[in-house]
């Protein structure tokens, strides 16, 4: 046993006792701590698999964003007065059997997964062969973008549904009540006079070395929304109840510009998705990065628009 | 006989469909325009019916086909036995509708109830047609979704009882029937109806099979043919305006139940086999002891309509009786009859109401003295319960005497002992209300009713004396061509050679 | 034993354990980190059991697990906005009980 | 032509959303007509091509199976999109009238219907495991998005109850996909049953892809969140739900069983999900009769009726199948036209409460007599698509002796008797109070006329079913499973 | 045409009496006198046929039915005629009943086939409730209920019967039953038409309506019942069931110590009997013994065609006798020596005193019987005892005589139509007989035969002091009396039960009642599905075994 394999060990255990933590726990907020910090250490455990992609992504998105948003629910809901009024009760009646089909269950896909083994000419193998011919040098973003661009396409209408659906449920009650981080104070002012522009700068290097390297337009997006709740979060852009045209556009310009180049191959005479060129994965890209961004930021702060604050 | 290609059979079945859908679309305010519909449709139909007669008369069986399921058609064929049942439907059709026409006058809801009325016509019309047993099972069904709402039509809370009791029977009895249908399909594959019996001519070595395919699908006809003891519906579904009683026991429900009993039988499974199974004398039993079961209840009930029900139930089995004994003359005893229950059944079920509404009559013990107020009426009714009774010169008597002398010719004497234990049983419960009417001295007060207009009154009574003329007639006229027996004879011919 | 096997066995029990949390819990948030735990599970899985080229995890696998996580990240939004909303109008945070049905 | 065609059935709905969440309020009723008006033409070319015999195939962006994602159209698949074509215009007439979409809640309701739309087609025509999970997580995000698309609070419970369970059984169907994906090397749906063996692996993917399959369609015992799902949804939302939202879980599920290999599972498996479906008839039909709620007692008709489609696994012959697919499209038109009879009584009566049905049929004659054609197809009573369905059903059972579902289907159609004609006869009867509501103005009148013509229109479409079903029915069999002989 | 004229003109009447005025008026003298048409078949020997009536009606007047023809023609239209005094225009359903009932006797006697002859059974017996009921009162009720009663128990076993034999032949010419070839139907149909026709010939026990029945209907009704209607059952006995062969000889015996039965308990009862028309109604049973006896006597010799005419004799005798002591009645006969005689006679001539045609028509009786005591098949002492029925029904005469002569009513005027059916009394059997050849040359054998009887009733009158009052008085109805009674014990007729069911069915309708309690839980879903079940199951399972 080698010492990765020991880090390995030791990550693992700490996965599932993460876990069982965050689901038997009893103060609602500490499991939502416990939680991004289960977040983070998936993210690890992607980059010890070696999967850089995925763990830039994770880190951004599964434990940062996904966790801020649950902050943020958190929030609003001990705003309301209720975030702990329901602690986990004890149902041994349920827990139990449940508990017991749950451990079946695992020992049955832990074991039987044990027996898999690799096909030698998986398609994940094939990606690597035609990934030349894309143009592009990661084959992640070749998946992504090229190989099953229908996938990634239909991910972005389901980001789009959410932000739908999050503003059909939004109700009459005014966009915005947060608690907010006084602006005046300090660290918070040099905070946004670095952050905003950096993030800014990391995400254009993210979503254009994704085509070659780990990165591209989720990752890209997921450090742009952070940027964005940043915004929210001091202030500095405020919701507003109505959308107006530039906030839809951007919204759904990621489906957009993928299912408009997808569907002119047909005029090209090629099959739908074929992406005519480089330009095409750049602008999709690009489209794409700003709908995650706006949209994530947007359902975070829970509002239909965004803008400077008004006087 | 040559089966030619035809529209005429869809033609007759689509005619009171458009009808029925037209009238309901009409809306309750245009009474006249659905007046003039209800009686152009029927009159129409009649016509229709009229020329399908006269084809096959010619020896012609207009057929018409269409795929409904895979193996199966929707199969509409008029031979002469489907004439019998076809013309019997279109004629009552016609009287019942300008009495409904009448009768209904301040009831609510009307363009519903004669949108429904129509489509039940059609489906009748379908049953008489259907050329197929699944076919015979799509109207058949399409009959207990159109009669529903009718029976239910007041909307008062006996008559929701009753619709759920009508459902409960003719639902549970079509699923029997359906599996029946299912298993026949799986063992002898499509059967479209043959004069004789197609299955006879498989040789299928399958006796169990075919005995509980008979029982099953037996039952889906018996629930409406209301043999004991799947009956119950038939007197809860009395408190239905009379138009639709009328309905249900003379044209429609219980007759569509015996007439396809007669195709199960002679069609499907043929007299000899049915006989070589055994199942004749099983139905024959089964239908005299509705027959006489039918009666005793009879006369127990103090209602008038429902005594007429459960007459009603006594009546109907003959049919299923005459075909069950088989042999040439039976035959004809249970096709004729078919004819001649419905048009006194028809007669008393239409008097009945007029009683009800015109006088607020609906108990046995208020007919008294009745005939001096309503003597045309109480005429009619008379003349159709003696024929009840069986008595000559009315229809019911050539019935009977068919199916007796059926009987006995074929062996079954036992049978005889069925009929006079019901004549007896008919005239104790007919023969009180006749010396009622016409014998006892009127009240002084009537127990209600309304006083309506002199069209109204006549369109109450007049179908009912057509009715009861029909009744002699077919007696007295049972020996001329063209008579419902002469049709059965020829009929019978075709099928026992 | 290597580290996928690690990865994997790990993967299934976090697996089970969400299931677990997902049931029994009461409170609607916490049902949502059991499912989001669940999924990261289910992704940790996907790349264990497709298995390595030569060049690394399995690239498929990888571009799968990016678009889950983008789909559990725009679910786990759209439901905390119905979560807030419904306690806004309820009151409640957790499902059990009637849904007033009589 | 195809290759347009398929792209239409999924792009022109996409489109149209997206051009409405952009576009002027003014414009988008047209957008809305425009977008929908396009998917029946897109269907000639594909039942053309599939009634010639032919497979279509469409490798997106030119990459055949392993590699890339394949649309694949089959005659189950055209018989699906015929049927979610013929729902979704019907039912979008409905909520043309029910969601204005110059209004608010139109503005809300339209670009989800009709991405929902556009994700389903995108299921039907997939036959990637991978992007069946994506199209079925966007199903089920937009059909919760629009149960709550009205903020009832009770509809937002159901929506959370839905949206809960729902990404639970999508976790469960992708632990399933990484499995077999790892067993096989692909996730092609058809290369995977080709390449799949049997074995542990193998029975622990199918098992629990299919549990999430069958809690995304909601077979009884895994059913209970769709009462309230699909009772307090908006009408038209409510039809799809039933119509075709969990009849894509089954499709994929017999895609899965029958094509992708999971048949592998062997009998055992499949008459446990016969006998759930058996389960489902006869617990749910009962229950159904014992709602008090209208749209509730639609809904566990509708988990009553799914069961019968369970019956496929244990009976496994082309008799079977023919019948379950056809029963599917019977059973999604008529449930559609009950639900949109149901939303309209509930409107115009200002309750679902069944009591205050009393004397609906005089009133509201239009929609108790929709909800009474669509009855009679659930049913299973002729003339009418169910019958049809229910013939061949019981004939497929005869024929593999199944003598046991022969009797469950009968009682089936028995209870489902039951509970239809209870609420049709609670609207013969005499109203117990005159609780007559103000007439509506003009336009308002308009609008409910046109919700009574939609669900009507559905209503009728199921009884034609029945008496035209020889054409679905060859398209049917064109495309039966492999290994199944006519 | 004449056939046609003889059946129509029945029905003419019965369509035109329910009216008022001038129609009603012309219907009751064609209802009257309709009975007069049947003369012109029997001159001019017609045979009328329908094929398309109803299964095909035939009608002639058979070679031995002319005593018949007459005594329908003579009798029915004397009593038309003593109907239309009276009876006017508020009696229409007695007339109606009289019109249906002449209709159906009409096509009783020229029946030629089963359907022809039922249909006029038929007709005759439910016809004739309406003349029973005219009255209204409770007693013509309860009588008419009776009637009622037995006259469907009667028309149940001839139904059968008829049945039987159309099984067999289909609607078969009645001329041809007689022969040897249809022997087996008619044995098979034989027992229950004998019994049905049995009852409207009030053969004991099943007499029982007749004394309710005769003496409630108005006179002329209770006339054309007793004289003619109650022939009907003989003509059924006669045309369906015709003697034939070892088997009729068999019973003949049985049937001939049945009818000297009936015709003793008919003088019995009768002379415990109160009311002159009752007396009158016991008689008619002896009598109708009587022509059992004849009937039975016929049987042994069946080809023998003086026997069957002289049963025709007999029926002629009694017939026009009994009308004319019937219209008796309605005339207080004891107002005046001329109506004393005019009741004298026809009761002398009904003891079958010497000279009468009571004597002629018993002697042709005795003759019968004789010949059976020769040919050994009859036992000797069943000649004396028919003699000494004579005697008895002499008794019953006297009887009837003290009650007539109570009968001092001046008021009631004689009526013609009495007078002139005494004289058919006393003249038509002879000369029937003078035309058939069947006179009985008086002799002095003969005579005394005919003339001891009637001096033995005279010697127990004198020596018995038979008192003017019966010692014992039984009630009219007999049996039937005895039966309410207990039909009543068993099913209280206090109970709600349907009213004007008569007794018996009362059992009936308690038995529906409580099946009706049964019908109730049958509605019920789960016993409809359980009931369909089980029936499938029990059936399948017997099937398969």
């Amino acid at each position: 046993m080698t010492i990765g394999v020991l880090v390995d060990v030791l990550l693992a255990l700490s996965l599932v006792g993460l876990s069982l933590q965050v689901v038997t726990g009893r103060a609602l907020f500490r499991d939502l701590v416990l939680f991004i910090l289960f977040g983070l250490l998936i993210a690890l455990s992607w980059a010890r698999l070696g999967a850089p992609d995925v763990a830039l992504a994770e880190a951004a998105i599964g434990a940062g964003l996904t966790g801020a948003l649950m902050l943020m629910a958190y929030r609003r809901l001990a705003a309301g007065g209720a975030a702990d009024v329901s602690p986990a009760r004890r149902r041994p009646l349920l827990a139990l059997p449940v508990a017991a089909l749950a451990g079946i269950l695992v020992a049955i896909i832990g074991l039987s997964a044990q027996g898999v083994e690799r096909v030698p000419d998986a398609a994940g193998t094939l990606v690597l062969q035609e990934l030349s011919a894309t143009g592009l040098g990661n084959p992640i973003t070749g998946v992504l973008l090229v190989f099953r661009g229908l996938d990634t396409m239909l991910e972005m209408a389901v980001l789009l549904v959410a932000l739908l659906g999050a503003w059909a449920v939004l109700g009459a009650a005014h966009p915005g009540r947060l608690h907010q981080v006084d602006r005046e104070t300090p660290l918070v002012s040099a905070l946004l006079t670095t952050v905003a522009p950096v993030t800014l700068l990391i995400a254009t290097h993210l979503l254009l070395v994704g085509t070659d390297a780990p990165g591209g337009a989720f990752q890209a997006g997921a450090v742009l929304t952070g940027c964005g709740v940043l915004l929210v979060l001091t202030g500095t852009v405020r919701p507003r109840a109505a959308a107006g045209l530039l906030t839809k556009l951007l919204a759904i310009a990621g489906l957009a510009a993928f299912a408009l180049i997808g569907v002119s191959a047909l005029a090209l005479g090629r099959a739908p998705m074929t992406l005519p060129g480089m330009w095409a994965v750049y602008l999709i890209e690009t489209a794409m990065m700003l709908s995650i961004a706006l949209t994530m930021t947007l359902l975070f702060a829970r509002s239909r628009a965004l803008g400077p604050e008004q006087r | 006989m040559t089966e030619v290609v035809h529209p005429l059979p869809i033609v007759v079945v689509l005619v009171s469909l458009l009808a029925g859908l037209a009238i309901a679309a009409l809306g309750e305010r245009r009474q006249r325009l659905r007046t003039v519909l209800n009686l152009t449709a029927a009159v129409l139909k009649l016509g229709l019916v009229l020329w399908i007669a006269l084809l096959v008369m010619d020896g012609v069986v207009p057929v018409f086909r269409f795929p409904l399921v895979p193996g199966f058609d929707l199969l509409l064929r008029a031979d002469s036995l489907s004439i019998l049942f076809a013309s019997l439907s279109a004629v009552l059709w016609l009287v019942t509708t300008v009495y409904a026409i009448a009768y209904m006058e301040h009831y609510d809801n009307r363009a519903r109830f004669f949108g429904f009325f129509s489509i039940c016509v059609t489906a009748t019309m379908g049953i008489a047609m259907a050329g197929n047993l699944l076919t015979f099972f799509v109207f058949y069904e399409l009959l207990t979704l159109a009669t529903w709402p009718l029976v239910v039509h007041t909307g008062s809370r006996a008559a929701l009882r009753a619709g759920r009791t009508y459902l409960r029977f003719t639902l549970g009895g079509s699923a029997l029937f359906l599996v029946g249908l299912i298993w026949l399909y799986a063992l002898a594959g499509t059967q479209d109806f043959i004069a004789g019996g197609s299955l006879g001519l498989l040789e299928l070595d399958a006796h169990a099979s075919l005995r509980a395919i008979f029982v099953l699908i037996a039952i889906g006809m018996g629930v409406k043919a209301a043999l004991v003891p799947l009956h119950a519906w038939l007197p809860t579904a009395m408190v239905a305006p009379a138009p639709v009683s009328a309905l249900l026991h003379a044209v429609a429900v219980v007759k569509a139940g015996a007439f396809g009993l007669v195709r199960l039988v002679a069609d499907v499974f043929g007299g000899g086999l049915t006989a070589e199974l055994g199942l004749g004398l099983a139905l024959a039993i089964a239908a005299s002891f509705t027959i006489v079961y039918g009666s005793v209840l009879a006369l127990g009930q103090s209602d008038l309509k429902r005594r007429l029900a459960y007459s009603t139930v006594s009546q109907v089995s003959y049919i299923a009786l005459g075909i069950a004994i088989g042999g040439p003359i039976a035959t004809v005893g249970g096709m004729v009859h078919l004819v001649h229950q419905g048009v006194m059944k028809i007669t008393m079920f239409f008097c009945a109401g007029t009683f009800a509404t015109l006088l607020g009559v609906t108990r046995i013990d208020e007919l008294d003295g009745l005939a001096r107020r309503l003597p045309w009426s109480a005429a009619a009714f008379s003349v159709a319960a003696l024929g009840m009774i069986g008595l000559p010169p009315m229809a019911g008597f050539v019935s009977k005497w068919y199916l007796g002398a059926g009987a006995v010719a074929v062996g079954q004497t036992w049978v005889v002992a069925v009929l006079v234990a019901s004549t007896l049983l008919n005239a104790a419960y007919f023969l009180p209300l006749v010396s009622r009417m016409w014998l006892r001295p009127a009240p002084d007060r009537w127990p209600g009713g309304s006083q309506p207009s002199a069209w109204v009154t006549a369109g109450m009574v007049v179908p009912a004396l057509v009715t009861a003329g029909l009744t002699i007639a077919f007696g007295v006229l049972a020996g001329s061509t063209l008579s419902p027996l002469d049709w059965a004879i020829a009929i019978a011919r075709e099928y026992v050679p | 034993m290597t580290s996928t096997t690690v990865y994997l066995l790990a993967a299934s029990a976090v697996f089970g354990i969400g299931v677990y949390g997902l049931i029994v819990a009461d409170h609607i948030l916490r049902k949502l980190l059991a499912l989001n735990m669940m999924g990261s599970a289910v992704f940790v899985f996907i790349l264990t059991v497709a298995g390595v080229t030569p060049e690394g995890p399995d690239p498929l696998a990888q571009a799968l697990v990016l678009t889950g996580i983008v789909i559990a990240v725009a679910a786990t939004a759209f439901a905390l906005a119905l979560m807030v909303r419904m306690f806004q109008e309820t009151g409640l945070t957790s499902l059990q009980g009637h849904d007033g049905d009589d | 032509m195809t290759t347009e065609a398929l792209t239409l059935l999924v792009f022109a709905p996409l489109a149209g959303a997206l051009v409405m969440v952009v576009a002027p309020r003014r414009a988008a009723a047209p957008i809305a007509v425009l977008s929908l008006l396009t998917l029946p033409p897109a269907l000639v070319p594909l039942t053309r091509a599939v009634r010639a015999g032919e497979l279509v195939q469409l490798p997106l962006a030119g990459f055949a199976a392993p590699l890339g994602i394949v649309w694949r159209v089959d005659a189950l698949a055209v018989t699906m999109l015929l049927l979610s074509v013929a729902v979704v215009l019907l039912v979008s007439l409905h909520a043309l009238a029910s969601f204005p979409p110059e209004r608010e809640s139109g503005q809300r309701f339209w670009p989800l219907w009709l991405i929902l739309v556009s994700s389903l087609h995108a299921l039907f025509l997939s036959a990637d495991l991978f992007n069946l999970y994506v199209t079925l997580e966007l199903v089920t995000l937009a059909g919760v998005a629009l149960i709550a698309v009205r903020g009832e609070p009770a509809a937002m419970r159901a929506a959370m109850r839905y949206l809960l369970l729902g990404l639970m059984a999508s976790l469960f169907y992708l632990l399933a996909t990484a499995l077999l994906y790892g067993q096989t090397g692909t996730l092609d749906l058809y290369l995977v049953g080709e390449r799949l063996e049997a074995g542990g692996l193998t029975a622990i993917a199918v098992a629990l892809m299919a549990t999430g399959l069958l809690l995304k369609a909601a077979i009884v015992p895994l059913h209970v969140w769709l009462p309230a799902a699909h009772g307090k949804a908006p009408g038209p939302v409510s039809a799809v739900l039933s119509a075709l939202v969990v009849k894509a879980a089954l499709y994929i599920l017999i895609r899965l069983w029958f094509w992708g290999g999971g048949g592998q599972a062997g009998e055992h498996a499949a008459l446990l999900l016969g006998v759930l479906g058996a389960l489902a008839i006869l617990y749910a039909s009962a229950a159904a009769i014992a709602q008090r709620r209208l749209k509730m007692l639609v809904a566990y008709s509708t988990l009553a009726q799914l069961g019968y489609v369970m019956l496929l696994f244990p009976l496994a012959s082309a008799g079977a199948y023919r019948a379950v697919v056809f029963h599917v499209v019977a059973h999604g038109i008529a449930k559609a036209a009950m639900f949109l009879a149901a939303a309209n009584l509930l409107r115009a009566l200002g309750s679902e409460r069944l009591q205050r049905l009393a004397g609906a049929g005089s009133r509201h004659g239009l929609d108790v007599l929709a909800f009474a054609l669509a009855g009679v197809s659930i049913m299973g009573l002729p003339p009418s698509g169910g019958f049809v369905a229910k013939w061949l059903l019981l004939a497929a059972a005869w024929q593999e002796r199944g003598w046991a579902w022969v009797v469950v289907i009968s009682v089936g159609s028995l209870l489902a008797a039951v509970y239809v004609f209870r609420v049709v006869s609670l609207a013969f009867a005499q109203p117990l109070r005159e609780p007559e509501r103000a007439a509506s103005a003009g336009e308002e009148q308009g609008r409910a006329q046109l919700t009574s013509v939609a669900a009507l229109l559905l209503a009728a479409l199921a009884i034609v079913l029945g008496l035209a079903s020889a054409p679905l029915i060859a398209l049917i069999d064109q495309g039966l499973p492999p290994g199944m002989l006519r | 045409m004449t056939v046609a004229l003889a059946v129509l003109l029945p029905l003419v009447a019965a369509v035109l009496v329910p009216f008022g005025g001038r129609v009603g008026a012309l219907g009751r003298r064609v209802a009257a006198f309709a009975p007069l048409a049947l003369l012109l078949p029997l001159m001019s020997g017609e045979r009328g046929e329908w094929r398309w009536v109803l299964l095909g009606i035939e009608l002639a007047v058979d070679p031995w039915g002319v005593p018949f023809v007459l005594l329908t023609a003579i009798a029915w239209s004397a009593s038309g005629y003593f109907a239309l005094r009276g009876l006017g225009r508020g009696s229409w359903g007695f007339w109606l009943g009289w019109s249906l009932s002449l209709w159906g006797m009409v096509l009783v006697l020229l029946a030629q086939n089963l359907v022809t002859f039922y249909l006029g059974y038929v007709a005759v017996s439910l016809s004739a409730y309406l003349m029973i009921t005219h009255a209204r009162t409770s007693a013509a009720w309860r009588a008419g209920r009776i009637y009622l009663l037995l006259a469907f128990a009667g028309e149940a076993a001839i139904v059968s019967g008829v049945l039987v034999l159309a099984g067999h032949y289909g609607n078969v010419s009645l001329p041809l039953l007689a022969t040897p070839d249809f022997a087996a139907g008619v044995a098979a149909a034989r027992w229950p038409l004998f019994v049905g026709f049995a009852v409207k010939l009030g053969i004991v026990p099943l007499h029982v309506w007749l004394p309710l029945a005769h003496p409630i209907a108005p006179v002329p009704a209770s006339a054309i019942l007793s004289g003619v209607i109650v022939k009907a059952g003989l003509l059924g006995w006669l045309k369906l069931i015709p003697p034939q062969g070892l088997e009729a000889a068999a019973s003949a015996p049985a049937l001939l110590w049945l009818g000297l039965a009936t015709a003793f308990v008919g003088v019995l009862l009768g002379l415990t009997q109160g009311k002159l028309k009752t007396v009158l109604a016991y008689s008619t049973i002896s009598q109708m013994g009587l022509v059992l006896v004849a009937y039975a006597a016929y049987s042994l010799q069946p080809g023998d065609a003086r026997w069957l005419a002289a049963i025709g004799l007999l029926a002629l005798h009694h017939g026009l006798t009994k009308t004319s002591l019937f219209l008796a009645a309605g005339c207080a006969p004891g107002a005046s020596g001329v109506r004393r005689l005019l009741l004298a006679l026809p009761a002398l001539s009904l003891a079958a005193a010497p000279f009468a045609t009571g004597y002629l028509a018993k002697g042709w009786l005795g003759r019968a019987v004789a010949a059976g005591i020769d040919a050994g098949a009859l036992a000797s002492i069943s000649y004396t005892l028919l003699t000494f029925t004579s005697a008895a029904t002499a008794l019953l005469m006297w009887r009837l005589w003290l009650l007539a002569l109570r009968e001092r009513d001046a008021e009631a005027a004689l009526h013609p139509a009495w007078a002139l059916a005494a004289l058919a009394a006393l003249t038509v059997p002879w000369l029937y007989a003078g035309a058939s050849d069947l006179l009985i040359i008086p002799t002095v054998p003969s005579v005394w035969a005919a003339t001891w009887p009637i001096l033995v009733a005279g010697a127990i009158v004198l020596l018995a002091r038979v008192p003017r009052r019966p010692g014992l008085t039984l009630p009219e109805g007999d049996l039937v009396v005895v039966l309410e009674k207990l039909a009543s014990r068993i099913a209280p007729p206090q109970l709600p039960a349907v009213p004007s069911v008569p007794a018996g069915a009362r059992l009936l309708s308690t038995l529906g009642r409580s099946l009706a309690g049964a019908e109730s839980l049958l509605r019920e879903l789960p016993m409809v599905g359980l009931l369909m079940l089980l029936i499938s199951v029990v059936v399948w399972l017997l099937l398969w075994l």
